[in-house]
């Protein structure tokens, strides 16, 4: 019977590489090798139509997931109206409604 | 004819001798090491064309030995003057103005301790990673095919803990370079750089950087790597922070590549003495001026070529050692 | 061993003999042997004179690393503990505890950086009371003394860290607080990076130090974490990604130079235990965690009940039998005095079965 | 007269397996119909539209009329094997009852009347006739071989690269005609009759060739034909050339109003299926033309889905311009089909969805006329800027429904496949529309324009594109505007012109201020900037490309600027071209006299 402290170990924040599992991440960047090429400017997150009324951050989310770190990425990647002004702006030309798509279908078991 | 002694027998050395030999005037290359090369020695490609580096040195070498250029090696300046250079042992050679070419030192990286080169196996300079594909062999410490590398961007540069605040400039370039060879010798191989800031200024470098992300799959993650450790298994484990997406970030790595900077020379200091120069705060000798008299001292008769005033690529340091033969050779009509 | 020349690239100085003093608020509750045993070591093992004066206070530190303490107070604190030491004769302050020794070495290097907050802080202490007082000679921390000594004592050991079955060395996990050499990595023995201070003593006395991937990992005591409880849940994950991170490495103890850090990992262990269900050394024990006076005790010959081991969260029996070391287990609760001095309960960290576990509520 | 031999076998089977296929396949698309549209066939059914479908019938699926539009021998080809077997089936027919009377005759005694016929007397003229009509299809086959070596002759500059049971039925096609020559001749020749076809083949046979032989070439050659008639007809509706039969019941139920919708339904069965493969989609494609991609155009995607094969990567590789579906003879409406199978492949319903959209107003203003810009012209702000100097100068009050920032209008999801929660959006600025209370609704983003008129429930509130809007404000007088003789070129918006049908408003606005010129692919034919929201397979080098040809075309005209009336191609056409690319209300906004405008306030 485990005692009540009033207190739990908290879970670490690290994105911990060696225990991610990497392989979705993988094969997004193999479909959409691409992606790499993201610097992190935030044009997209910047003109972005669904962040301009949430807190929907693409640049973040496609970021943690090519970490490996999937969780919510999905709930967070259907907050995005595809509407297609990040795709004009992005610097590095990435397909990035592509990405949305690609994310979506691989992060969302279906 | 008049004679200037050329002091560094490098890439900037070798260059500004041609020049001075290819304007009527005699230079005489005054190099510490036994042979001339420098630093330039110990590259194996050069970014961003993966030329072969023993092309251009002996290129340049076979230039020097065909215009009968005359080298002393093995011979270490310690005071300079405009007309007068002493060496080491005591000799004073005569000449009529004097071409500083001394390069940089590379930092060394045990300073940088928590990143554990020369205490934990498998962690390697970029220096070092240029030698081992000189000799065509990498590999971790144990002989194994590393599967995951991840090369450090910044190693004693912009660093005011080492006293380092400049930036080397070439490191971003050499990180890119080298993780795309790595990732062509080791395909199945997972490769991080941890960088700052990409710096890609020149020529091609933003096209290699691209390159590298999209066709290299190279991971580029922006946080700077706070310490290693090694694991039971050993390997080491790196920590740092994902800047761009504000989260930690720690894995293991078979492989650390340290991007090493470029430092002031620690003679600087003597010579600047002897001969009554400055240097900037970092330690790099400081030019006459930072747009009209880059190549020249403030001291008359005396120039420089190359590293010697601050970090430089190789083309950068060519060209400058070509305007610094130039200056001198005008200054010697005068 | 090349790799470990960049340890003896942080050296300092450490006085001989004639310390004086200064003791940890907080240690003589949870390891309260240990600094009966530092002095006993010193006075009869050694033979140095060392002042355990009874003016001495607190120097503070948790209420300034709280943030309750200003910086003008501790300094002023400070400056007393050293004029009583002048008073006493005094010139060498050896401390300790790790906050403490951070505390000092910060108000000098402070003072040294910025001579007027010294000036200042005369006016206080003159103005407080009426006192003056001189820099010491030297500022070193009691571990610091103890690796001084080290290679006096492996003389005069009847104990060596060694598995005395098998005569393997023992693995150690040593433990420095941050406040060591985190803050000034000169002022700690080996830096920051690769401290030398107790796996010194660990190799002299025969034992080989674990390289663990968290070894430089603050243990999570970090003062406000643990004192807030709110907070205590990221306090005890900084001791569980240590404890994770050593584990795979089988040490036969824990070793550390700090008091909360000792405290810490020792009883933190209890409490992931009952959490989770968790523990990480032997035959599904906790790992053993020693101060380095208990470690010299225990080398030295020390009873261990002496040392005040029987205080400890995790049993230090498997380590005892480890080491061949004799000791009556019926005497574990017996006090000086020989009188009974109370047991504390089963708990999973020390392997008694679940349902023998109490409930701390009832 | 028994009407039996044993190699009629091959074709009676044959026809009896097709005949069995149609009917169930019909038969199950029809059963399956959903209940609107089988409520829809009954209403239509005695109505003009049946006589209008048959004469449709005749035009389309026997006399090929849209295919001689692309190319007239391309037509012929067509017609000839089309037109030309119906006829030779019915003037058959007729012969068989001019010879024999009205009496039952089984089917395979039509087909092979010359060979039972070989004891009647002879009728010259049918036998004229016959062979007059063999040979109109045999014509037809021969340029069917020839385009198979060189396309390019009948006006195609690829073709399709057809599947092995395509191979197997087109072999078996391209045999029939040759075999029945062949049979009919040698029965000629050993019993007389034919034409000067058949009759003088067979003339020289019998002069050639022994009677022997003859008769053992006779067997074998009805053998044959009769196999290459069972061979195609078994192959027939596993086939392309199941169009034959599915083009009619399509043209009787596209009269009868049915339409492919954004969720695949029965009736899309007869669209995949009418597909003829004929591959005339390919070259009007620019992923084709200009990117070389060849394995997405409609004719694959068709018959991908058709064959249950479809890949995610073809049915998201089109730009949905529509360019293709303007020469599809068969009518097929390509770009729904792709759109309801993206959404076959994609769509989750969930409804928690975009829950984020509660209690979102950004808008400002007030007025009878809302302006919605749409995600993209936020990104073109002189759009926004010129459309607000045009409301003021045509002294209108407007309600800015997302300057700020709103919701999209659902159509980039809807292309995409996601239909459920397009219509999320859909209902959310339905509801903020209505709540404003607007009667008219203009925007500047023909993507949006389509999607309010097509999906959104906006009864009562007048959907107008701003090129229309701006055309009723300059021919009501309210937008008094000053010409100029610089030189326009215009650009078609795929979604605009070939999607929403309007052409002539932006050409007329464009004539108000300067003079239009039109580069060489225009309206219907216009191309595609490349950068269509409908396409998200592409990457940002191809549609470079597209943007270059498309500029390349529209800078050869020498016009000062290009003109067009979407943001999205305004963007793209900007990245393929040096010349200046303008919205249409910058044109008009440039051109508004400042005092006039003033005077209306």
């Amino acid at each position: 019977m485990a005692i009540e402290f009033g207190y739990t170990i908290s879970k670490p924040r690290a994105i911990d590489i060696d225990r991610n599992n990497l392989r979705k991440s993988d094969e997004i960047l193999r479909e959409m090798p691409e992606l790499q090429t993201c610097i992190g400017c935030g044009s997209c997150t910047a003109v972005c139509t669904a962040g301009n009324l949430t807190s929907f951050n693409f640049r973040r989310v496609h970021t943690l997931v090519r970490r490996g770190e999937y969780r919510g990425a999905y709930e967070e990647m259907n907050k995005c109206m595809l509407c297609g002004k990040c795709r004009l702006v992005c610097p590095r030309g990435i397909n990035t409604r592509g990405v949305v798509l690609l994310l979506k279908r691989k992060l969302g078991d279906f | 004819m008049k004679k200037v002694i050329v002091i560094g027998g490098g890439a900037a050395g070798m260059q500004a001798a041609l020049r001075l030999r290819a304007r009527g005037v005699e230079p005489l290359v005054v190099e510490r090491e036994t042979e001339t090369g420098g630093k330039l020695r110990g590259w194996h490609v050069l970014f961003p064309s993966f030329t072969p580096a023993g092309e251009l040195l002996s290129e340049l070498r076979r230039r020097v030995r065909e215009s009968g250029i005359e080298v002393l090696t093995g011979a270490t300046v310690t005071a300079i003057a405009p007309r007068r250079v002493t060496l080491s042992d005591g000799r004073c050679l005569a000449c009529d103005a004097v071409v500083l070419a001394t390069g940089f030192t590379l930092f060394d990286a045990r300073i940088k301790e928590e990143y554990g080169y020369g205490i934990y196996d498998n962690v390697v300079t970029s220096a070092d990673l240029e030698r081992m594909f000189a000799q065509g062999r990498v590999a971790k410490a144990d002989g194994t095919a590393p599967r995951r590398i991840a090369f450090l961007h910044c190693v004693g540069s912009r660093d005011e803990k080492v006293c380092q605040q400049h930036c080397s400039r070439v490191c971003c370039i050499t990180g890119v370079k080298q993780a795309m060879e790595l990732r062509r010798m080791f395909p199945a191989a997972d490769v991080f750089n941890f960088y700052m800031d990409m710096r890609m200024f020149g020529p091609g470098y933003e096209e290699l950087y691209r390159e590298a992300q999209q066709r290299c799959n190279i991971h580029f993650v922006r946080g700077r790597i706070s310490e290693a450790s090694p694991t039971i298994d050993g390997r080491l484990q790196i920590k740092a922070e994902d800047t761009l997406t504000g989260r930690p970030l720690r894995m293991s790595v078979d492989m650390l590549v340290l991007l090493v900077g470029m430092r002031a020379n620690d003679d600087n200091a003597a010579l600047a003495a002897s001969a009554g120069l400055a240097r900037s705060a970092s330690g790099f000798m400081a030019p006459r001026d930072l747009f009209l008299g880059r190549v020249s001292a403030p001291v008359e008769g005396i120039f420089y070529a190359g590293t010697v005033t601050a970090p430089k690529t190789l083309g950068e340091t060519l060209d400058e050692a070509t305007a610094a033969a130039d200056a001198a050779a005008e200054y010697l009509k005068a | 061993m090349a790799r470990r020349a960049s340890w003896n690239e942080y050296q300092k100085q450490i006085a001989d003999d004639r310390y004086y003093y200064g003791r940890s608020c907080i240690r003589q509750n949870f390891f309260p042997g240990s600094e009966k045993a530092f002095i006993d070591i010193l006075h009869n093992d050694l033979g140095r004179d060392l002042l355990d004066d009874p003016k001495h206070s607190s120097c503070t530190g948790i209420g300034y690393h709280s943030d309750i303490v200003p910086l003008e107070t501790i300094m002023t604190v400070v400056a007393r503990q050293f004029s009583l030491m002048n008073e006493a004769g005094y010139e060498n302050f050896v401390t300790s505890c790790i906050t403490s020794f951070g505390v000092y070495t910060e108000v000098l290097a402070t003072w040294a950086e910025f001579p007027e907050t010294e000036e200042r802080t005369r006016e206080y202490l003159m103005k407080a009371t009426g006192r003056e007082f001189r820099k010491p000679a030297s500022m070193a921390h009691t571990s610091d003394v103890m690796f001084h000594f080290r290679e006096a004592i492996a003389a005069k050991a009847r104990y060596r860290l060694v598995n005395a079955q098998t005569g393997e060395p023992l693995k150690v996990v040593e433990h420095i607080g941050c406040h060591y050499a985190k803050i000034f990595p000169k002022s700690g023995i080996g830096g920051s990076e690769f401290p030398y201070v107790l796996a010194g003593m660990v190799e002299s006395w025969g034992g080989e130090c674990v390289d663990y991937p968290e070894r430089r990992h603050c243990c999570g005591f970090g003062f406000r974490n643990y004192l807030v409880q709110a907070n205590r849940g990221y306090s005890i994950a900084n001791s569980h990604k240590k404890l994770e991170s050593m584990a795979p490495y089988k040490p036969d103890f824990i070793v550390a130079n700090c008091p909360g850090c000792a405290m810490f990992l020792d009883k933190w262990q209890y409490t992931i235990a009952e959490m989770e269900g968790t523990t990480y050394g032997d035959n599904g024990r906790g790992i053993p965690v020693l101060t380095y006076e208990e470690m010299a005790g225990l080398v030295l010959g020390y009873d261990p009940w002496a040392l005040g081991m029987q205080m400890h969260q995790v049993d230090v029996e498997p380590l005892l039998d480890k080491m061949g070391i004799e000791y009556d287990p019926a005497a574990k609760y017996l006090g000086a005095n020989g009188k009974y001095i109370g047991k504390p309960g089963a708990a999973l960290v020390n392997n008694c079965a679940a349902d023998s576990v109490y409930n701390i509520k009832e | 007269m028994s009407f039996f031999a044993p190699f009629c076998l091959p074709f009676m089977i044959g026809a009896a397996v097709m005949f069995v296929l149609l009917a169930w396949k019909w038969g199950s698309w029809l059963w399956r119909l959903p209940e609107a549209d089988k409520r829809l066939v009954a209403k239509g059914i005695f109505t003009r539209a049946t006589p209008e479908a048959v004469w449709e019938t005749v035009r389309e699926s026997l006399l090929h009329r849209r295919i001689f539009r692309i190319d007239p021998l391309l037509g012929y080809m067509h017609m000839s094997l089309a037109f030309g077997w119906f006829l030779l089936i019915s003037v058959g027919w007729i012969e068989t009852v001019a010879y024999l009377g009205l009496r039952y005759v089984p089917l395979q005694g039509h087909v092979f009347f010359k060979y039972f016929a070989t004891g009647l007397p002879h009728k010259p003229a049918f036998d004229f006739v016959m062979d007059l009509l063999l040979l109109l299809v045999l014509s037809g086959v021969a340029l069917a071989w020839f385009k198979r070596l060189r396309s390019r002759a009948l006006g195609m500059r690829r073709t399709t690269r057809h599947v092995a049971g395509d191979r197997v039925a087109l072999s078996a096609l391209w045999f029939i005609f040759p075999a029945r020559l062949a049979a009919e001749s040698i029965t000629c020749a050993l019993y007389g009759g034919g034409s000067f076809l058949t009759g003088g083949l067979g003339a020289w046979l019998a002069a050639h060739v022994g009677v022997m032989p003859l008769m053992t070439a006779e067997t074998v050659a009805w053998w044959f034909y009769s196999s290459c008639l069972g061979i195609f007809f078994v192959a027939l509706p596993f086939s392309r050339y199941m169009h034959i039969f599915t083009e009619i019941p399509l043209i009787f139920l596209r009269r009868y109003r049915l339409r492919s919708g954004e969720k695949q339904s029965s009736y899309d069965h007869f669209q995949v299926e009418a597909c003829s493969r004929c591959g005339i989609c390919i070259d009007p494609c620019q992923l084709q033309s200009v990117l070389k991609i060849d394995t997405v155009q409609s004719v694959y995607f068709l018959r991908d889905r058709r064959y249950g094969m479809l890949r995610r990567e073809v049915a998201d590789n089109c730009l949905l311009c529509g360019r293709c579906a303007e020469k599809c003879p068969v009518g097929i409406d390509l770009n729904t089909l792709r759109v309801n199978s993206r959404d076959a492949l994609r769509n989750v319903p969930d409804e928690r969805r975009y829950d984020y959209f509660q209690g979102l107003d950004r808008s400002s203003g007030e007025g009878r006329v809302g302006y919605f810009a749409g995600c993209m012209t936020l990104l073109t702000p002189r759009t926004m800027q010129s459309m607000e100097r045009i409301f003021e100068a045509a002294g209108e009050r407007v309600w800015w429904a997302d300057r700020e920032g709103g919701v999209c209008c659902g159509r980039p999801l809807k292309l995409a496949g996601e239909t459920d929660s397009a219509r999320r959006m859909m209902r959310y600025n339905t509801e903020l529309f209505r709540k404003h209370g607007i009667t008219t609704l203009v925007t500047s983003c023909p993507i949006c324009l389509r999607v309010f008129r097509e999906d959104y429930a906006l009864e009562g509130i007048e959907v107008l594109h701003h090129s229309e809007y701006i055309l009723r404000l300059i021919r009501e007088g309210r937008l008094p505007l000053g010409r100029t003789t610089e030189r326009l070129a215009y650009h078609d918006p795929c979604e605009l012109g070939r999607g929403s049908g309007i052409y002539e408003a932006p050409r007329a606005v464009i004539e108000a201020v300067g003079e239009l010129v039109e580069p060489a692919h225009t309206r219907e034919e216009a191309l595609c900037c490349g950068s269509s929201l409908a396409n998200t397979a592409i990457d940002d080098g191809q549609q470079v490309a597209l943007a270059r040809n498309v500029a390349e075309e529209l800078d050869a005209t020498g016009a000062g600027a290009i003109v067009t009336a979407c943001p999205l191609c305004k963007k793209a056409l900007g990245r393929g071209t040096a010349t200046e690319v303008r919205d249409l209300s910058e044109v008009v906004a440039a051109r508004i006299r400042p005092a006039a405008g003033r005077a209306t306030k």
